[in-house]
């Protein structure tokens, strides 16, 4: 009943149904570490990262839950898979290369609370995704997750040379230039058909 | 005996002698012919809907200036031009009440939470359109026929619609150039397109009266050409592709370029300085930014016109445009920051 | 031909101010009169301030060593003028500090002749020897700097200087000094270069003037001697031309790397009115007492080109020349870099080319300040294509180290390019020469923790 | 935060969350249902009460078990233990009304990652005992509840003239599409912020 | 319980004092969640199925019963069997005598901002569409949402012609016309201002109705067969 293209999974997934934007998941990393531009980069890679690994743990795990017929226990094995996969991940790079892990390290277990990355394993099981295109989305939304976060620390960055007004100060002033590429992110509606 | 006491100031002490003040006259200037011809082709519905955008912007700036104890200033023409953006990017026939919001969200959400002029990320005119677009979709894509011949007798009913009710629109819409391309296939000529025989946002129809106002501005020294530049070649060398590749399913180059608000864009909406990078080659990738994203939403996207959303997005790389494209600084080799 | 020189022989961006030099260009040097009383301080070059050999009640002949050089980078001082040390105090400078400086009471009916002292002459002497010449002389960069010129001249070890550059660029405004020099003392010109290619050891000299004292160009070319090597080049009129860096790379098309001295394009940059002087004083042993100041502004009445014997009062300066009424500004230098004077008390020195006076209706600053709007004039104006707008709005933040660290603020040199053109009337000069002695403040501080 | 203070009333510790230390206003805290599901007022309470729920569920295990999970894998098995609530409550709230599950959607599921949830145990039922910890999921859940219905209210009333479902204008009301989009609720948020940020100021100032 | 092994094994230095609290938690976790599963199973189900049958009985008018049938490669219907998931399911409608009313189709397709699902009623007797009901989309509220709200819109599936040809095709596909400038049965009048929505749902039909109607078509007219 699928008949999306690749293509237009992950154009959707990026652009049209940004996950910041238009789904409003992982809004806390979004609000809370893209004050700076150097950790938004790293917290936007490592996002990225996880959310591939964690969408194909979440499509095997999908599957055998199926073959079991027990799907009440999508939700929690989803959420300690994605855990264990963000510890699994920093021990792994730990061990690899101790200087993406003193980079990346401290955002690794921030994202297990990040809404986004659940998302994308819940959303690619109620649209009935395939390996493949599991995979797709969830690239497409982390691209996008990163897009965001990179859009959004720029203007932070620049915001903190700017004569703000004491009452849109914060988390206020955050919210209304993520509300404004809300709408600019409408402008791609339609593109991912 | 000479007096004892003298004035002191630090270096240089002569001055070119132009303002920030006379820099937004002059826009203002420019953009009157481009109001004008609105008002000669849509009649006083036009004039109505721009005179309220435009008074709502100066209000609003002066409001704010108040409540935040400082002195107004509406004295430096931004709010006018803000204002007088907005009213031209509105169809002739757009409520009065909606467009007199539009005003004040432009000022308060676009220039003011980010602490006033020299400080808003995103052009406050296009803010507050991008607002007005997604909260009233259909009075906004209600186009008014140009050159009616009542137009300087008779108001649109829905101009005066009571606010906070919906509009009831009179004449079923003429469609715009974009939208008639793009859902019935149907192609305007560049002729018609270039001197605004077409029905449209209030001041985008005219591409002749725009590209002069912005020569005019080019010629004074008071807008960087490389950003209209930047953004009609890019628009035109993509869709001039695309033409090449199919020309039937592809409209040419040329409507590309004159039709929708993408004239009026390049000119006075992208050439926002505050909004723009500040380097030669960080315009032209701003520019080049504008063009390709308004070709590739009016091609593939869903909307028939998307020069706003592109203005936009590319304000919000702007930041990140000057971050990492800089000049290279005399005696030092160019930097290649890795973001 | 023209044109495509016009296109290669200059720098990046600049700026093209009124040049406003016309009402003074063609008068001729003058001396100018003694003042009853000559106040000269010690500290009127960079380096140490010169050691008073003199004392109070002590006569002195015009052109006697008042005070030594204290060390390396710094000059002697000789008598301006035959007469009388009055007393030995503090003196108010332009800066606004004090100095200690000597007064001195001139013989009203002296003849005024200069002492001599040991000649040098420039076909036999040693770089060494005409080295210590010009400190001797108590040369110091007229071009306005002031600083020490046997500093300059001499080339570090390892270094080779293939040409010398004898800057007649003269790109401020208003200022005619070294125009009316390059048409009146064309051989003392040459003498000084004939002293300067031996003490740097440069094959070959470079005049670099800009195209608005064609006459001063022609001038030289038609009486450069036979057999030195100096040719003229004209180059087009852009302010800041006169600064060393962009003059190199205007004339040498090199860049000076950050940080660095001419000495890494292989040029040794001298002001042509150094060179004169070096060309006058050398060869009698003689130092330097009176200087070309262009005394202009619409606020003068007898504009002119005058030699003013160094120490001359400010205010008798001005009394002599005659100003308006309303005179609210009176500038040392050009209208680009000169200070403004809080004080006629102050006097003449050495580094002084020129004396601007404004009136109020002159003085055409804007009180209104606007917020940048990042119109990128003043990026488009930066010589050394730094991004002022930025750096402005990171001053008015107080993040200097980040204007250091990232945005280069430490290559500024304050030409004032960015604040003549802003739009918003930001002053973006003050903002960077605060940071910058900020930030200066804070390494020698951090230095001297890591001493401790 | 007010946890560390000694001697707190325990309608101080219910309080708190309503209004001081409220998880939305102030800590900032479940942005992500907060602006996903506040587009009506009808979703936005839906959306509330089951955090709410979950929190005070979670409160109460995680309060009764604190003395016999070791600490370090204490996360773990809060996590495991929000999970399990959240999942019976979707199955409730599915039993309830298949519309409302739909149009609250996936967002029920993502209760398990809202951070409130997981703050409130490690921050408070983890150290706490169980009646404090009923009184304080109890105020912080009603304090979700009530700022999202502040969001769901406002949103609803402009977005689509009505509250509840229920037109509260007269015919011919233009709605505020933009209102029920996300710009909407990013923008909704922002002004309530700006409001408490006023009144603080001029609370700070008197 | 696999949760609870998968923690443990991340924490090789756990004490016996760690793997019993996991495991007693994930005890208690399991209980709960089985319980509350089978529980609200049964309401779930028949919610489920009530809504469904309420969009079957409005798209065909009259009906009081439905049949679920599968489509198979060869384009029969078979009855759908414990388990089985077919791609496209087709509900066949009977009105209280047991007569056939229609069938109710399930279609989706890109919409505007998502896959828009879609369930329309054929009647093969009048070879004509005779209800719609949007199922679930995404489409912008107050703009594209109209398509399944707009009386205007939705009254051109009250008769929409989908008549199949002698070669057991469709004779014209379905197909969404601007607005005001509907000419034939087989156009859908699109909606101002909505023209990507109903666009897309001109599509999703066109498509679906190509496919499905023709064996629907074939099967009604042996449609004692299918009624077992």
């Amino acid at each position: 009943m699928n008949t999306e293209s690749l293509g237009s999974i992950f154009l959707n997934a990026a652009l049209v149904n940004n996950f910041v934007l238009a789904y409003f998941l992982g809004i806390c990393p979004f609000l809370g570490v893209s004050g700076k531009m150097e950790t938004a980069t790293k917290m936007g890679g490592a996002v990225m990262f996880v959310m591939l690994i964690s969408s194909m743990s979440a499509y095997g795990i999908h599957a055998f839950l199926v073959s079991i017929d027990a799907p009440f226990l999508q939700l929690i094995s989803y959420i300690v898979v994605i855990a264990s996969t963000v510890q699994l991940v920093e021990m792994f790079i730990k061990k690899i290369s101790p200087v993406l892990f003193k980079s990346l390290g401290i955002f690794l277990p921030l994202i297990t609370t990040n809404c986004a990355i659940l998302g994308v394993a819940l959303f690619q099981t109620s649209k009935g995704y395939g390996f493949l295109e599991s995979v797709v989305y969830s690239l497409g939304a982390g691209a996008g997750f990163m897009l965001a976060l990179v859009l959004i620390a720029g203007i932070r960055e620049q915001m903190n040379f700017a004569e703000v007004p004491n009452i849109s100060k914060g988390t206020a002033l955050t919210l209304f230039i993520a509300g404004i590429l809300s709408l600019c992110f409408m402008g791609f509606a339609g593109l991912g058909s | 005996m000479l007096k004892k006491t003298l004035d002191i100031s630090s270096s240089p002490h002569i001055y070119k002698g132009r303002s920030t003040n006379e820099i937004m006259k002059n826009v203002v200037w420019a953009l009157l012919p481009v109001v004008f011809f609105s008002v000669y082709s849509f009649g006083l519905n036009a004039l109505l809907v721009i005179a309220t955008a435009t008074f709502a912007s100066v209000l609003t700036e002066h409001v704010l200036c108040r409540l935040s104890k400082k002195e107004t200033t509406i004295g430096d023409y931004s709010a006018v031009i803000t204002g007088l953006l907005l009213g031209l990017t509105l169809p002739p026939s757009f409520p009065l009440w909606m467009a007199f919001i539009g005003g004040i969200i432009g000022i308060a959400l676009g220039k003011y939470i980010f602490g006033g002029l020299g400080y808003n990320v995103f052009n406050p005119a296009l803010v507050a359109r991008a607002v007005l677009q997604a909260a009233f979709p259909v009075a906004i894509t209600t186009w008014h026929p140009a050159f009616l011949t009542d137009r300087f007798s008779s108001i649109a009913s829905s101009v005066f619609t009571l606010p906070f009710m919906e509009p009831k629109f009179d004449v079923i819409s003429g469609a715009t150039p974009l939208s008639a391309f793009k859902f019935d296939g149907v192609t305007t000529s560049t002729a018609e397109l270039a001197f605004g025989q077409v029905s449209g946002s209030a001041g985008e129809t005219c591409a002749v009266i725009i590209i002069l106002g912005g020569i005019y501005l080019i010629a004074r020294n008071m807008m960087n050409w490389r950003i209209p530049a930047a953004v009609l070649l890019s628009a035109f060398v993509l869709s001039g592709i695309l033409y090449s590749i199919n020309s039937e399913l592809y409209p040419s180059p040329w409507f590309m370029l004159f039709s929708g608000g993408l004239m009026l864009g390049a000119v006075f909406m992208a050439t926002d300085m505050v909004s723009s990078p500040i380097t030669p080659i960080g315009l032209w990738i701003y520019g080049g930014i504008i063009g390709i994203l308004t070709i590739v939403i009016r091609v593939w996207g869903g909307l028939s016109e998307g020069v706003m959303y592109s203005i936009l997005l590319a304000n919000a790389i702007s930041p990140h445009i000057d971050s990492i494209i800089k000049n290279r600084v005399y005696g030092t080799k160019r930097k290649i920051k890795t973001a | 031909m023209a044109l495509f020189n016009l296109h290669k022989n200059t720098f990046k961006h600049g700026i093209h101010p009124p040049e406003s030099k016309d009402e003074t260009n063609g008068l001729p040097i003058r001396q100018f009169p003694f003042a009853p009383v000559i106040i000269l301080p010690m500290a009127q070059h960079i380096g140490a301030p010169s050691q008073i050999v003199v004392r109070e009640g002590q006569e002195v002949q015009r052109g006697q060593l008042l005070a030594k050089a204290n060390g390396y980078v710094s000059v002697p001082m000789h008598a301006p003028v035959s007469g009388k040390v009055r007393k030995i105090a503090n003196v108010p400078t332009i800066s606004g500090k004090m100095s200690t400086g000597i007064y001195i009471e001139a013989f009203p009916f002296s003849t005024q002749e200069v002492l001599e002292g040991n000649p040098i002459d420039p076909d036999t002497a040693t770089p060494e020897e005409i080295l210590q010449g010009i400190q001797d002389a108590g040369i110091v960069g007229l071009g306005g700097a002031a600083f020490p010129t046997h500093v300059k001249l001499k080339v570090p070890e390892g270094k080779t200087c293939e040409t010398l550059i004898i800057n007649g660029v003269e790109c401020e405004p208003y200022l005619t000094t070294d125009h009316r020099v390059m048409l009146e003392q064309e051989d003392d010109i040459f003498t000084g270069i004939k002293y300067l290619l031996k003490a740097t050891g440069a094959k070959k000299a470079i005049i670099g003037i800009e195209a608005n004292k064609q006459d001063a160009a022609d001038h030289l070319v038609q009486n450069i001697p036979k057999g030195l090597p100096v040719s003229v080049q004209v180059l087009p009129v852009k302010y800041p031309q006169g600064a060393e860096k962009m003059l190199i790379t205007s004339i040498l098309g090199k860049e000076i790397p950050s940080g660095k001295l001419p000495i890494e394009a292989g040029a040794v940059v001298v002001n042509v009115a150094t060179t004169a002087e070096i060309g006058r004083l050398l060869p009698h042993g003689r130092g330097i007492q009176e200087r070309v100041i262009t005394i202009t502004g619409p606020g003068v009445k007898k504009k002119g080109n005058y030699l003013i014997p160094v120490g001359t009062p400010l205010r008798y300066v001005l009394e002599q020349v005659g100003v308006d009424e309303d005179i609210s500004e009176v500038y040392m230098g050009g209208p680009m870099m000169g200070m403004a004077v809080s004080n006629l008390d102050i006097s003449i020195v050495k580094g002084t080319s020129g004396i601007l006076v404004f009136t109020k209706k002159d003085v055409n600053r804007s009180t209104t300040i606007y917020p940048c709007i990042k119109c990128g004039a003043c990026v488009d104006a930066c010589p050394i294509l730094l991004n002022p707008s930025k750096l402005g709005i990171l001053a008015k933040f107080e993040a200097y180290n980040e204007m250091a660290s990232d945005f280069n603020l430490m290559d500024c040199f304050e030409c004032g390019s960015c604040t003549y053109v802003c739009p918003s009337h930001i002053p973006l000069v003050q903002y960077f020469r605060q940071a910058k002695r900020i930030v200066r403040k804070r390494e020698a501080d951090k230095k001297e923790k890591a001493h401790a | 935060m007010s946890d560390d203070k000694q001697k707190v009333t325990s309608t101080d510790e219910f309080i708190k969350g309503l209004w001081r230390d409220n998880p939305v206003f102030v800590q900032v805290l479940g942005m992500c249902p907060t602006l996903a599901v506040s587009n009506t007022a009808e979703n936005a309470l839906a959306m509330g009460l089951a955090t709410a729920f979950v929190l005070l569920m979670s409160n109460i295990l995680v309060s009764l078990l604190r003395n016999f999970v070791p600490k370090q894998v204490r996360i773990a098995s809060y996590i495991l233990i929000i999970a399990t609530f959240v999942t019976v409550t979707d199955y409730a709230i599915q039993a309830i009304s298949v519309e409302l599950h739909k149009s609250l959607g996936a967002f029920i599921s993502l209760i398990v990652v809202n951070c409130l949830i997981l703050s409130r145990a490690e921050a408070f039922a983890s150290k706490n005992t169980i009646g404090k910890s009923i009184l304080d999921a109890l105020g912080m859940g009603l304090g979700f509840t009530l700022a999202l219905f502040c969001l769901g209210a406002v949103r609803e009333i402009l977005g689509n003239g009505s509250i509840f479902n229920m037109p509260i204008f007269s015919e011919g009301f233009q709605s505020w599409i933009v209102m029920i989009l996300p710009a909407g609720g990013f923008f909704t948020l922002a002004l309530w912020l700006l409001i408490i940020n006023a009144l603080q100021t001029r609370k700070a100032k008197s | 319980m696999s949760e609870a092994s998968n923690i443990e094994m991340q924490n090789p230095a756990s004490s016996k004092k760690m793997l019993l609290a996991m495991v007693s938690i994930g005890v208690i976790s399991a209980f709960l969640i089985v319980m509350s599963f089978e529980l609200t199973l049964p309401r779930v189900q028949r919610l489920k199925a009530e809504a469904l049958e309420k969009a079957i009985f409005e798209v065909l008018p009259g009906t009081v019963r439905t049949e679920a049938f599968g489509v198979n490669a060869d384009g029969n219907l078979f009855e759908i069997a414990e388990g089985d998931k077919p791609e496209t399911v087709i509900y066949v409608g009977y009105d209280k005598n047991e007569k056939l009313v229609g069938y109710a189709v399930e279609g989706a397709g890109q919409g505007y901002a998502d896959i828009i699902r879609v369930l329309y009623g054929y009647d093969p007797k009048e070879q004509k569409l005779i209800g719609f009901q949007v199922l679930e989309s995404k489409e912008t509220p107050g703009l594209g949402d109209k398509i399944g709200k707009d009386e205007e819109f939705l009254n051109n599936f009250k008769a929409l012609d989908v008549s199949v040809s002698e070669d057991g095709k469709l004779l014209n596909k379905v197909i969404t016309v601007k607005h005001g400038e509907k000419q034939n049965s087989w156009e859908i009048d699109g909606i101002t201002g909505a023209t990507i929505s109903s666009r897309a749902i001109g599509n999703i039909i066109g498509t679906s109705t190509e496919e499905v109607v023709p064996i629907l078509y074939e099967q009604s007219k042996n449609e004692p067969t299918v009624n077992n």
